[in-house]
Parts: C-alpha cells; structure tokens; sequence
C-alpha cells in the first residue's frame, strides 16, 4: 500500500470532490442571493439531484449520461493523445444522422439487430467525420482545433440537407423517428418506472472500459500515448506517429458518433430537427466538460458524466420551487473552472496528507 | 454594382467582430495565453453593452450612446478576462480548461441574470446606430458607396483597431516583449520582462477586444440578444489560426470569411448564381469548406507562438 | 580584500532536494572564477539565486561590500550583473539586434527606436571581436554566434558582473580559444567573471581561483595555478578519476555499415545537408563523426537511423540495402540510437522509468502478448537496468522521467540502447553537459561495445571524447567529408582546422 | 423554510423559452395574466431534452407540483398528451394546435382524445391572408414572406400570406406581385437571417412577413437599415420596431385564457377540438392602422367579414406540399431554399 500522498487516484479524486463541493457552495451563494427564501431548499435539492424523482429520477440520471459519457470519452480519448477534438460536436449530428437514416429507412433488417447496426452505422459515421481533421493533422499539419470547427459547421449544414433529402416528415420539420430501432430496455423500466432509461447507458460504460484498456494496458494504447505527449520521441522509437494522430481521431470520432446514436435512437421519442444552430447540440460541449471534469481519464469520465447527469436532472427537479433551473449550468461552470485549479488544489492535498501522514 | 456595394457593405457584419475578436485573441495568445474564451467573453461584452443601451436609449445622442455602450463592453470584457489570466498565469492552470469553464459560465449567467433582471433571457434594444451615409465621404463615388454607407462606426473602429494593433505588435516596446513572452517566457524573464504582467496585458487586451466584438456583432443583426453569440468565438479563433497570428492575415482571413459568408447569405440576388439554383447547404457549407481546402494548402508551417499554452513556470528549464 | 560579490550562506531547497546548502562564494573584483561541480551540484541554481530567478531561503548577497535583495532579473540588472544561461535564452524568431536590446529597448515618440542601439551593438562587437549579423534570426545562425549574441547581451547593459554558465559546451576548440581571449579582455577591463564549466583544462587556462561545489555544498575554494587538474576532480567527484582512458587493441572485423553517396535535402536552406557523402564502419571499431554543430551531422544521424528521406545514395547495413527502410526495421535489425536531444526525441518525459525503458522494444514478445502488454515483465527488466546502470530517481521503475536529473535520464537512454544488444550504435553527444563521473562511465560502455565486436558510430562535438575513444575520425563540414584522421596522430589544432573548413583532403 | 408552493396552473414549454416571440411566450402571457387576473398559483416547466418522454417527465412534475390544468403550446406535445390525458384523469391539459396522437403516421397510427383534454388549432392561413391582403392594398407589389422551420403553423401564415396577395391583386386588378419565399429553417436572430432579409430589400423587396419567432428581429434590424417594412407575427409586434406595420396575430393568449375561465367556472370544453378562425376572433391584424397610408380600418373590417362568413375558400397546409402548388395567378411566388 503506498501512501496516501503519493497515491494518484486519491489525490485526483478528491480534488475533483473539492471542486465539487465549492460549485454548490457557489450556487447557495447565488440563491442567497437571487432567491434567499428558497436557498435552502434550492441547494438540498441540487444536492439530492437525480434522487428527488426516485426510480424515475435515478433512471433520467443514468439516461442523460449515456451520451455524454461518450462525447466526454470522444474528447477526453484525444485529449490523452495530445488531440484537442471540439469537433465531437459534429461527429455527433453525423453520427445521429446516420443511426436515424438506418433506423428510418433500413427495414429490410431483422427487427432484433435493427438498432445494433443503426448504431454500429453511427459508431463508424462519427469516426469518418473525424478522419477528416485526423488525416489533415497528421499529414497536413493543419491544426485540429480550427479544423474539428470547420467541420462541425459542415457537419451540421449537411444533416441538415440529407435529412431533407431523405428521411423528411414535412408535415413536422423534423425527421422521421427511427421508432424500429429504438434501444432495447431489457426490463430497466421496471426499476426505473417511468424514466427514459435504456441500454445506452451501459454501451458508454462498456465503451469507457474498453477506452480505459486499450489506453493503459495496450501496446497499442502505449503507441497512442507517447504520440500525445512527445510526437517526435515516438517517431524516434518507430512508432508510426502520422497513422497514431488519425487513429485517434477516428476512434474519438467514434465515440462522438455513437453518442449521436444513442441519443436519437433512444426510445424517449427525441426529435431529431433541422436546425442551423450548433447549439442545438450542447452534447459535443458537454463532452469537453465531462472530459475535463474526469480528468481525461475514462473511468473518470463515466463519474463525470454520470455527476453532471445527475445535476441536470437535479436542476429539472429545482422547478418545484420558483427557482431557476439554468442555476445548474452556472454551477457546472464553476466547478469546470475550479477544476482547472486543480494543479494548486492537488498541491494543497498532498501537502495536507503529508503532514497527516507526518504525525502517524 | 448595386450588388457589389451591397455584398461589400453587408460583409463588414461578418468581417467587423470577427476581426476585432481574432485581433484580441492574438494578443493573448501572442503573450503565451490560449484563450478560448473568447466566446464567452463575447457574451459578457455583448450582454452588458446592450443592456447598458437598452437603458440609457434616447438620454443622448445615439453615436455618443454607442460608444459609451462599447466602453462598457470593453471594460466587463477586461474584467471577465481577468478570471482567465488568473487561473492561467498564477495559478498555473490548463488553459483550454479555465477558456472552456468560462465559456460555459458566461452563457449561463447572462441567461440567469437576465432572468432575475429583467425576467426573460432576451433583452430587448433600439438599434439607432446605423449611419446612412457618412457626411461628404459618403458622397465619393464608387468609394462612398462601398465603405461610407450603410455602415456603423463599428467598422471604423475595427480598422483603426487593426491598424493599431499592427503597429503595438510590430513598432513598440510593449509589443516586442509581449512577443517574447509568447515565444519564450524564460528569455525574457532573463531580460528584465515581467512575464506575469505582460501575460495579464494580452490577456486582458483579449478580453477587451472580445467583448467589444460581442457589441459589435449582435447590434446591427437584432434587435434583441438572447444570451449567445452564435459560436462566432469559436470562428474568430479559426480566423485567428488562419491568419496565423499576425494582424494583416487576421484581416485577410476576415475578409476571405466574411465575403463568401456574405455571398452565401444573399446569393438569391446575385444573378448569375440565382439561376444556379443550388441547395442553400450548398452555400452554407461553401465558406467553411474554402477554408478547410486553403488551411489545407497554407498550414505546413505554422507561425503559432511556440510558448502559448504552456504555464510560465520560472524554474522550468 | 573587497569583493564584487559575497554569496553568504546560501540555501535553496527543491521539493526533495537541498540544491544548495549553506553554500559560500566570493568573486574578487577583475577576476575570472570557476565554478566547478558534478551534475546537479547546484551550479546553475546558485547562479540563478544570484542573478534573481530563484529566490534562496537563506543566506545573504553582498554586492561590492552593501547587502542587496534580489527578486528579480531587473534588479541584478540594475547592480550590474549579467547572465550568459546554460540554456540560452534567445528568442528564436527574433533578430539578433531584437534580442540583445530585449529589456532596455530604446524608444523614440513611444515607438521602438534601434537605430543608436545597432550602432552601439556594432561597436561593442567589434571592439571584443564578437562577429555577429545584427539584422538575422536568431533560429536561422550557429550556435556559436548565438553564444556570441549572449554575451553582447550582457556588454550591451553595460554590466559588470559576468556570469557565463556552460558556455563552451557547445563551441568549437577556436571558438573556446576565442571565447577566452574575450574572457580575459574583459577581465583586464575590471570586469569579474564567472565561469561555469565541466572542462578542467578550460579552467586552468583562463580562470583565477575556482570553487567547487559537491552535492549542494560548497567543498572550496583554491587558487588555479597552484592546484591540479587530477586534484579538481577529486575534489569534484569525491574519488580519482581515470582521464585517458585504456582501450585493449582493435580488433577490426567486416564493413558493417556502407555509405554511399548520400544526398539529404535540408529543410532550412536550399543547400543540400548531406552533400554526397560516403564512409563505413566496421565491427570493432567506434568511428567518430566530428564536426561543428550544424554541418549536417544531425542530418546524416537521421538517414542512418530513418528519421528523415534521403535524396539519392545508399545505405547498405549488414550487406542489406536499407536505404528506405523504416525506423523500426532498422531498429529490429540491430541499430541503436542514442539521440542527440534527450528531451525532444529520447524520452517521453510523462512516461515513468520503466515506459520509457521500453520505447524501442514494448512490441516484443517479452513485453506484450496479443496487443497486450505485460506489465510484470516490463517492471522486471526496468529493475535490472536500474541496477545494471546505476541510474538514480525518487521512485525507482516507477518515477517520471520528467523529474530526473539530466545525466540519469541520459543514462537511462543509453541503458535502453545498449540493452538491445546492437550491432551497430550510434550515439550522438553521449556525454553532454555531464559531469567527469558521468562521462567516464558511458565511455566505458562505449568501448566494451567495440571489444564486444559491435561497431560505434560516434558523433560529438567535445574534441576530447573524439581523440580519446575513437578509433577512427572523419570529419564532416557544410554536409561533405572533409577529411579522415586518426586520433592517435592528429592534433587538436589540426583536428579543429578541419572542423571549421579551413583544412581539407580528398577522401574517398 | 418554505415548503414545495403547489402551482395549479402550469405551462410546459416546448423548446423555446417563455420569451420566445412565439409560441410559448404567446401561451405564457395567456397563462400569466389569466392567473394574475383571478389571483391564481401559476407556474411554467422545462423539460430536459425536446422528447416526448421528457415531456411527460415534465408534466408529471408539474403534477407533483400541484397543477390542476397544464397547457401545452405546440404540436410536438401530441405524443405526451396521449400518454398523460389517461395517466392523470384528473388533471386537465390544453394542447395548442395539436390533437393528442402518437405521431406515428403508419398502421400503428393512434388518436384520442379523452374529456380532460381540450385542443386548440388556430387558422394562421386566415391571419396570413389579412396580412397578404393588407400588404397589397397597401400598395405593395414586392413582397417576401420569411417564415422559421416549416412547421405546420408557419406553413399557413405562409400560404395564408400569398393568397391574401392574390385576392388583393385581383380586387386591385393587378397584374402581378411578386413573393420571395423562404423558412429560414431556425427560430433565430442569425445574421445569415439578417443577411438574407437585408438582400431581398436590396432586390426590390417592400415588406417582409417574418413568421418565425426570432427570425422576425433579424428581419427588423434589416428593414430599419433599409427603410423598409416588416409585418410581425403570432403577437402585435409593434413595440418592438418602428418597422413593423402590422402583424398577423393568432389569438394564443386570449385562447389559453378563455381556456382557463372555463376550467375554473368548471365549463371545461374538454375531449373537444376547435379551430379558432375569424369567426371566434381568434385571428387578426392589430386594429391600429396608423402605419398604413391607403389601407385602412374600413377595408380590413369588409375582408374581416368576409372571412367571418367564410365565404374566402383558404387552402392550407394539407392541400399543398410547395407554395407554388397553391394555384395562384397573380402572385408569382419564388421559392428560396
Ligand atoms: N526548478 C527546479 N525544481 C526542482 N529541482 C531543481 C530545479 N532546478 C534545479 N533542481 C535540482 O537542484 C539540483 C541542482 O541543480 P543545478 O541545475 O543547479 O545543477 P548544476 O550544478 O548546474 O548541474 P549541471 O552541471 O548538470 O548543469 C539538481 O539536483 C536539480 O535536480
Ligand atoms: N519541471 C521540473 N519540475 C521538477 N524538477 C525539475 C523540473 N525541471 C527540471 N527539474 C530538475 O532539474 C534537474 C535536471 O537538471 P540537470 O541540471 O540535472 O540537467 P542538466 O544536466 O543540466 O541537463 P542539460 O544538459 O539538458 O542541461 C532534475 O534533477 C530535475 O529534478
Ligand atoms: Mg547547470
Ligand atoms: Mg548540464
């Protein structure tokens, strides 16, 4: 066992718990503010989060993770490559795009794997949109910020058109819904009365778990990883560095896309509309937060995004009271912000378990 | 012609704000300071400007109005920004976090603010800030209709801001060391430079200028704001790599993204592409694609300044 | 006695390690003094507290007899003292003339005004010979004229108080020769200088007194003319220190590497870097490349070893053409590298010991099974390199490199390359910036290497590791062979000659 | 501390926001001046994501909240409002233009309506057609109409539009008047919506009907720049720009309050559907016609009646696909896209 203060989980986690407990003592703040006779009641419930609804509330937490536990591996898998991809964004309406569009229109498929290869079309959709910066990365040297940008915008004008061009219900200005490939439940709704739970959820879990694996316990992985953090030492050891950048890519890509996918073919009825507004996809964004919340790591980032869950839908349950919800986003940002502290929180930590474990 | 004067008069909405916000992420990043922030600054720029206008329209004169308004932007842009140059400078923090976090915070507290201020998320203004025709310089030919009609003092300012910034960069003292800090920190904390204030100063110059660009893009295009400014941050840090750091490429890449913006936008009166009758995807996608295909052919050697984004940590070697 | 300068128990502590520890130094006005110490004995800090980077927790600085606080560079600036770094602090895409005004630019109407400084710069430069283009960018000239836009630095500002730390780890035997006339001129002028280097010959040539530091502290401070060198490194290192090193008699074996008429296109300038250049090396043999930096030696490391495109020409190892070849088939196939920058290309500095112990070879069996790598194994074989070469860090196979001082990151490169059993290694600026202790050890690696029957490619710069382990030395100048020498009958002087491309013959 | 407050009346929004220029905020200030009004608890949800599952989420939390009468702006509600009209037979729900359904439009195609849920459709095609008309007797011979997403509603202010124009060309005699015609695709300030609406204006364009939440400040902002007019929508816009000449208004507020007097004097109308048209005042143009200099109180009275009496035949959106399949004569529309 080694110490505490050398134990890099520990200190990590609770840097992020610190942060943490700071964003709700800012959100008190504010209520004491905005809204001083419902303060209290305001920050129990922002406690509570997901649990104020039971069953049902638990059920919407895990469900609104589900997708942005994928764009949060989508980001946070490049970002330990030394990627930055905004872009997950974009990946995301194309992989939406593409499960819808199977989901719609590929009837000819057995009912039973109708939604694995509605979702396996995302998976790979995602993951070609995000070839693109990858390719123009690694043998262009076009930064990938700037391009990931690009093609969100992209992205979204041309989802925007094939939806019109193929799977349009012009009556609605929206497309058809993929009802034939909805996700299966396999009977969560019983646990989880009345929530829109299904197995997105846990295809991100799996999907961070095998993140996790091939970043720590593969060759491959150790390939991907000393690209991100030293491109020239790598091609040094041989490493093909140029093949490693677009990779990992296409693999956050990936991710991204399948959070589109999971998010549209989710049996909750979400529509999938034609707006020209990014905004309109805050799940991309939110995977950088998740990201950044779970410190890039993919066991991290399903906390994070299961924690960020389970505010929003906290929030949600903030409307009992004349509150307002968008109080959750402000917190969210706080504690993003305190995150990036977290350099000095962490140093605060050790110091304090070094003098703990001085006195033992 | 009248087209042209049009395309032209028009694509200075585009061209203006995403200019100044590119030119003030140049300076941050110049000093050694990744700010994607910018969006949210903007926001906050934009936010408190308009509510400033939507408070004292019509107690003096509109031009006056604006600028004061701009002041205003410019000054909560400074101050935003500081929560940036806080965490990145003495605390030492990963940049694209703390740009992130402050993003996510603007949009969050303009809408709650709002709400609790004026108990809707959109706050409504006059924009009273058009300018015709510019008293005899509007009445040039060819030259009074492309550049002194139809326009606002916004494009003025952010020529002359260009013109300025250009010249901090390149001919002054504080320039010269603002780039030395970007380029390498240890050098010029070994001549005598104050890292941390010149960090703080491009920092801080970001903020102004983003928060003025936030003014500068919402008034001329609604008569509301509602809280967001259309990823137009996120644009201008592409304009910023595209015209790799230095001011007269941020105006060229400006231009580039303004014009065929504005193209795309109005291309239902440009004869010769009416008849095209192309999908309006098409135009849609064609700016960013132009832009993609010309990083595609330009980006081999990349002019970023080599210490951005990393900590200034004096006793890394 | 009155002294410039009074550094008066001076401590400064890193996180884990006392860098200096009640340490006392003296400079006497007009003089040159040494600094002397092993790696990470804490030259360079001392001098940074001094200059004001670093803060020290205790301890007192006295400047010309009054006790001063430093906080800063501008305030050592303004007590006249002046700093050439170890690591030279030039702003890349800045213009020579930029960098030396950097800090106390002159101004006119509240714009940048150069036109009296270039003056001054010109004039300073010629009156202590330092030959400079005030106008070129700083990435785009040597090293040494880097080296020279330092020291104008200092001069520029008028300073007093020198400090140059390492200077001449990276100039050439004339360059050094130069360096020192100019040392000594501007110690007559009564100027104090300190002088920081590993070279014990470099300090008896032109330094006054030395201190020695050892492991933080300082051990003393003796006047040069009466001490040896012998008695330097004792001092230094704790024990004796075998300088000319005992090599058992070739034993030459067959060609192992056959260059033939190479061409490398170089990415700076349109001049080719290799310029048709061809030479082998045999088994049993360490063949030295010597040259100044940036002659093309990186160029042709980075052909050998695949790193970079060759134009034209070939590249036959073990018989086989390799000319297009891929780093790891090269790598496979028995060739070490040991890089010329440890930190761009030799580590991964986020990656712990044992990670980077297996950056050549973690796709072999031994580490890994279906894609899978085998963590028990790779904690193994870090353990016994450790051991085997002595390569010192906080937490064992598991520290990060990145926190490791240089020489044992060095050690840790050159563990991994010879560990991989090579035929053929090549190894550029093994030794740099390492103390005596450190050096004498990898040299002696170098040479069992070649008794093993292996074969050395040597590529260095420091004259004395080229005359003393090599057996063979080619020089190379603006990318062409131009001349073949054998260390046990060439001179330094001649050696150097060649090196600056005044000398030349025909080699085949 | 204070307790959960009960709220019984609640609005759910769809996915704009109460101020929305639209839909929700037309719903919103029924629901706020009816509660006010009569000294009522009222209060306005948001769901977490635009699904029918999150919106019976939010329903069922306005339940839980207290509500005794939950509205409903939009026809994306229709899926919810099947779900919960028989989960809470106690509670009443008025969903505005919609009529409860599964959205499903093949054989598992499924309606009802139960007698806790009034639905309310409105004839924007009447509202556009004042406004058409208006337009052209006015003089206005270079029209555009910018309409948001091609939402049913939209789509019949749209059509609605282009054949008032027509009828006021005919009574006119005029022999054409020219309509660009455009959804924008977003409910958005953007300025490629400012763009578009300064370059029809700089085509010719006279007025634009902007029919698209806050694509109509975009629209504004251009016409100011251009001197030119804009008709408003849903709500009288007047306020908001000197531009704006009239709007096409759809009596949302006065509906939902009609609405909420009826549940609370217990006369609810529920399990029925109705279309508010002239005939009900639930459509119409602001009756202050100042901005107009030949149209005027008198006309819009004469063309009001007739569509009281329904003696206009107004095709709408399940008759045509495309504006241009509208059959029209006179007005020669130019479909952007
Ligand atoms: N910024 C720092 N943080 C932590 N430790 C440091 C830092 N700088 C120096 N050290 C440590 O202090 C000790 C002294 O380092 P210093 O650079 O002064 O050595 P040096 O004598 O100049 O060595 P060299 O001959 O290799 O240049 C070393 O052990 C080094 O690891
Ligand atoms: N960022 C850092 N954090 C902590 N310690 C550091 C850091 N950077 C450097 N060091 C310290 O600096 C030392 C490395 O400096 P050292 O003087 O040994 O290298 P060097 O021999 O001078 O190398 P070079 O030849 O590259 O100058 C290490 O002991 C390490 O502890
Ligand atoms: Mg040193
Ligand atoms: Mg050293």
């Amino acid at each position: 066992m080694k110490n505490l203060s050398k134990n890099k989980a520990v200190i990590n986690g609770s840097a992020s718990v610190l942060s943490i407990l700071i964003g709700f003592g800012f959100s008190f703040l504010v209520l004491l503010i905005s809204n001083a006779p419902y303060s209290f009641v305001g920050l129990t419930t922002l406690l509570l989060g997901g649990f104020n609804g039971g069953m049902q509330g638990i059920g919407n937490v895990l469900y609104t993770a589900g997708p942005i536990i994928l764009t949060g591996l989508a980001v946070g898998f490049a970002f330990k490559t030394g990627l930055f991809n905004i872009g997950a964004t974009g990946q995301f309406i194309i992989g939406a795009f593409t499960a819808v569009y199977v989901g719609v229109r590929w009837t000819f498929l057995p009912v039973e794997i109708h939604w694995v290869v509605a979702l396996l079309a995302a998976f790979i959709a995602g993951g070609l949109w995000a070839l693109i910066p990858g390719i123009l990365k690694a043998y262009r040297n076009v930064n990938e910020v700037i391009s990931s940008i690009i093609m969100n915008y992209i992205g979204l004008y041309l989802v925007n058109y094939m939806i019109k061009i193929t799977i349009f219900d012009p009556t609605k200005n929206q497309a058809l819904m993929p009802t034939r490939a909805y996700l299966p439940v396999y009977g969560l709704d019983k646990i989880f009365t009345n929530s829109s739970i299904n197995v997105g959820f846990f295809i991100a879990v799996l999907m961070a778990i095998i993140a996790y694996i091939i970043l720590e316990k593969t060759t491959f992985g150790y390939e991907l990883k000393a690209c991100g953090f030293n491109r020239f030492a790598a091609e040094y050891a041989g490493i093909n560095s140029k093949r490693n950048i677009w990779l990992s890519m296409v693999i956050s890509g990936c991710f991204a896309g399948l959070a589109g996918g999971v998010m549209y073919l989710a049996g909750s009825a979400r529509y999938f509309e034609i707006i020209d507004l990014l905004l309109q996809y805050p799940e991309g964004f939110t995977g950088i937060s998740v990201a950044l919340l779970g410190l890039s790591n993919p066991i991290g980032i399903i906390f994070a995004g299961i924690f960020i869950g389970y505010i929003k839908i906290g929030g949600f349950y903030l409307q009992w009271y004349p509150i307002m919800p968008e109080i959750v986003d402000l917190m969210v940002a706080v504690i993003i912000y305190l995150s990036a502290l977290s350099f000095f929180f962490r140093a605060k930590i050790v110091y304090v378990l070094r003098k703990f474990e001085a006195k033992k | 012609m009248n087209i042209i004067y049009f395309v032209v008069q028009n694509s200075f909405l585009f061209i203006v704000p995403l200019m100044i916000v590119a030119l003030g992420g140049m300076f941050s990043e110049r000093s050694g300071v990744i700010n994607i922030a910018l969006e949210g600054i903007m926001i906050i720029g934009a936010f408190f400007g308009i509510f400033f206008i939507r408070l004292f329209s019509g107690t003096m004169p509109d031009q006056v109005l604006i600028i004061v308004a701009m002041l205003v932007s410019i000054t909560m842009g400074v101050i935003y920004s500081l929560f940036h140059a806080y965490a990145s400078i003495n605390m030492k923090a990963n940049q694209t976090i703390s740009g992130t976090a402050l993003n996510l915070f603007a949009a969050a507290f303009t809408i709650y603010t709002a709400k609790v201020l004026v108990g809707a998320k959109q706050i409504d203004f006059k924009n009273t800030f058009r300018i015709a025709k510019v008293p005899l310089l509007g009445d040039i030919p060819v030259i009074g209709d492309f550049f002194f009609k139809n326009t606002y003092l916004f494009t003025y300012i952010g020529l002359a801001l260009l013109l300025l910034s250009s010249y901090v960069l390149f001919k002054t003292r504080f320039g010269l060391r603002l780039r030395a800090c970007g380029e390498h920190p240890q050098a010029a904390d070994a001549a005598g430079i104050n890292v941390t204030r010149m960090r703080y100063a491009g920092v801080m110059i970001s903020g102004a200028l983003a928060g003025l660009g936030g003014l500068v893009l919402i008034v001329p295009i609604t008569t509301n704001f509602s809280g967001d400014v259309l990823g137009y941050g996120f644009l201008a840090l592409a304009v910023l790599i595209f015209g790799q750091w230095k001011p007269s490429n941020i105006f060229f890449a400006a231009v580039f993204f303004g014009v065929t913006s504005t193209i795309s936008n109005v291309a239902s009166i440009i004869p010769f592409l009416a008849v095209l009758k192309l999908p309006s995807a098409v135009y849609k996608i064609l700016p960013y694609l132009a832009t993609l295909v010309v990083l595609t052919f330009t980006s081999k050697k990349s002019a970023a300044p080599k210490a951005a984004g990393e900590p200034y940590d004096q006793g890394k070697r | 006695m009155d002294y410039v300068i009074e550094m008066l128990n001076i401590t400064k502590i890193f996180p884990g390690i006392v860098a200096n520890d009640k340490i006392n130094f003296q400079v006497k006005k007009g003089e040159i003094h040494a600094l002397l110490g092993e790696n990470g004995a804490g030259k360079s800090t001392l001098m940074s507290v001094l200059f004001g980077l670093y803060h020290a927790e205790e301890g007192t600085i006295k400047v010309e007899g009054k006790e001063v606080k430093i906080h800063n560079p501008n305030i050592a600036k303004d007590l006249g003292i002046g700093m050439v770094h170890q690591h030279f602090k030039l702003v890349h895409n800045f213009t020579v003339l930029e960098n030396v005004v950097l800090g106390v630019e002159p101004i006119k109407n509240g714009q940048l005004y150069l036109k009296d400084a270039r003056a001054k710069v010109l004039e300073i430069s010629k009156k202590y010979n330092l030959y400079i283009e005030p106008d070129a960018i700083i990435q785009d000239i040597t090293v040494g004229m880097q080296q020279r836009v330092e020291i104008l630095k200092m001069l520029y500002r008028e300073n007093n108080i020198l400090i140059f730390d390492e200077p001449t780890a990276v100039l050439t035997p004339q360059e050094i020769v130069e360096l020192m006339k100019i040392m000594r001129n501007l110690a007559s002028e009564g100027k104090s200088i300190i002088f920081i280097t590993h070279k014990l010959n470099e300090i008896k040539a032109v330094a006054n007194r030395v201190t020695i530091l050892r492991k933080g502290r300082s051990i003393a401070t003796v006047d040069v003319k009466s001490t040896s060198v012998e008695e330097l490194s004792e001092m230094m290192v704790g024990r004796k220190v075998i300088f000319n090193i005992e090599k058992q008699a070739q034993n030459l074996g067959k060609p192992i590497l056959e260059v033939k008429d190479l061409v490398v296109k170089s990415n700076r300038h349109h001049k080719n870097a290799i310029n048709h250049v061809g030479f082998k090396v045999h088994r049993g043999e360490i063949l030295c490349v010597a040259g100044i930096e940036g002659n093309g030696q990186t160029d042709l490391v980075y052909a050998l070893t695949g790193l970079t495109k060759v134009e034209s020409g070939t590249i036959t190892y073990k018989g086989k053409d390799i000319t297009h070849q891929k780093v790891r088939t090269r790598s496979i196939d028995g060739i070490s590298h040991i890089p010329e920058d440890r930190h761009k290309h030799g580590l991964v500095l986020d990656y712990t010991l044992a990670e980077n112990l297996i950056l050549q070879t973690y796709f072999k069996e031994e580490f890994q099974s279906h894609g899978f790598l085998k963590f028990d194994n790779i904690t193994n074989h870090a353990d016994a390199l450790i051991k085997q070469f002595d390569i010192r860090s906080g937490e064992g196979a598991e520290s990060s490199t990145r926190s490791m001082s240089g020489g044992n990151q060095q050690k840790t490169i050159i563990a991994r390359e010879i560990d991989k059993d090579p035929d053929l290694l090549i190894a550029v600026q093994p030794t740099r910036g390492l103390d005596v202790g450190a050096i004498e050890y990898i040299h002696n690696q170098l040479i069992k290497q070649r008794d093993n029957g292996k074969a050395v490619l040597l590529i260095s710069l420091e004259l004395n590791e080229v005359m003393n382990i090599s057996d063979r030395i080619i020089v190379i100048y603006e990318g062409e062979i131009v001349g073949e020498v054998d260390p046990k009958t060439v001179t330094e002087q001649e050696l150097g000659l060649y090196m600056a491309g005044s000398k030349r013959e025909n080699v085949s | 501390a204070p307790k959960k407050a009960t709220y019984e009346i609640a609005m759910i929004t769809d996915k704009g926001d109460i101020d929305d220029k639209s839909f929700n905020q037309g719903a919103w200030e029924g629901v706020k001046k009816y509660a006010e009004d009569n000294k009522k608890t009222y209060k306005y949800y948001k769901p977490t994501e635009i699904s029918t599952a999150a919106y019976v989420a939010a329903i069922d939390l306005a339940v839980s909240g207290g509500a005794k009468i939950v509205v409903t702006p939009g026809f994306l509600f229709e899926p919810a409002i099947l779900v919960v009209q028989e989960k809470y037979p106690n509670v009443k729900f008025v969903l505005l233009d919609g009529f409860p359904n599964n959205q499903i439009y093949t054989a598992d195609y499924k309606e009802k309506i139960t007698s806790n849920t009034y639905s309310i459709f409105y004839r924007e095609e009447q509202s556009g057609f004042l406004a058409g008309y208006a337009a052209v007797k006015e003089g206005f011979t270079s029209l555009g109409f910018m309409g948001g997403m091609a939402v049913p509603a939209v789509v019949r202010f749209g059509y609605g539009f282009l054949q008032g124009a027509e009828y006021a060309a005919i009574e006119l005699g005029l022999t054409s008047v020219n309509v660009k015609y455009f959804y924008t695709g977003d409910f958005a300030d953007t300025p490629a919506n400012q763009q578009k609406a300064a370059a029809w204006y700089a085509a010719g364009v006279e007025v634009i009907f902007a029919a698209g939440g806050k694509v109509g400040n975009s629209v504004m902002s251009a016409a100011a720049a251009a001197g030119k007019k804009v008709i408003g929508v849903d709500v009288d816009q007047s306020a908001e720009s000197p531009t704006v000449i009239s709007s096409a208004t759809k009596g949302l507020g006065a509906s939902v309050i009609l609405a909420l007097d009826s549940f609370y004097k217990n006369k609810f109308p529920g399990g029925t559907k109705v279309s508010l048209g002239a005939d009900v005042n639930g459509i119409g143009l602001p009756q202050n016609f100042a901005k107009f200099t030949k149209f005027n109180k008198a006309a819009y009275d004469a063309i009001f009646a007739k569509l009281v009496s329904n003696s206009i035949d107004l095709k709408d959106n399940a008759d045509a696909a495309t504006a241009d399949l509208l059959g029209l004569t006179k007005v020669i529309v130019t479909l952007e896209n």
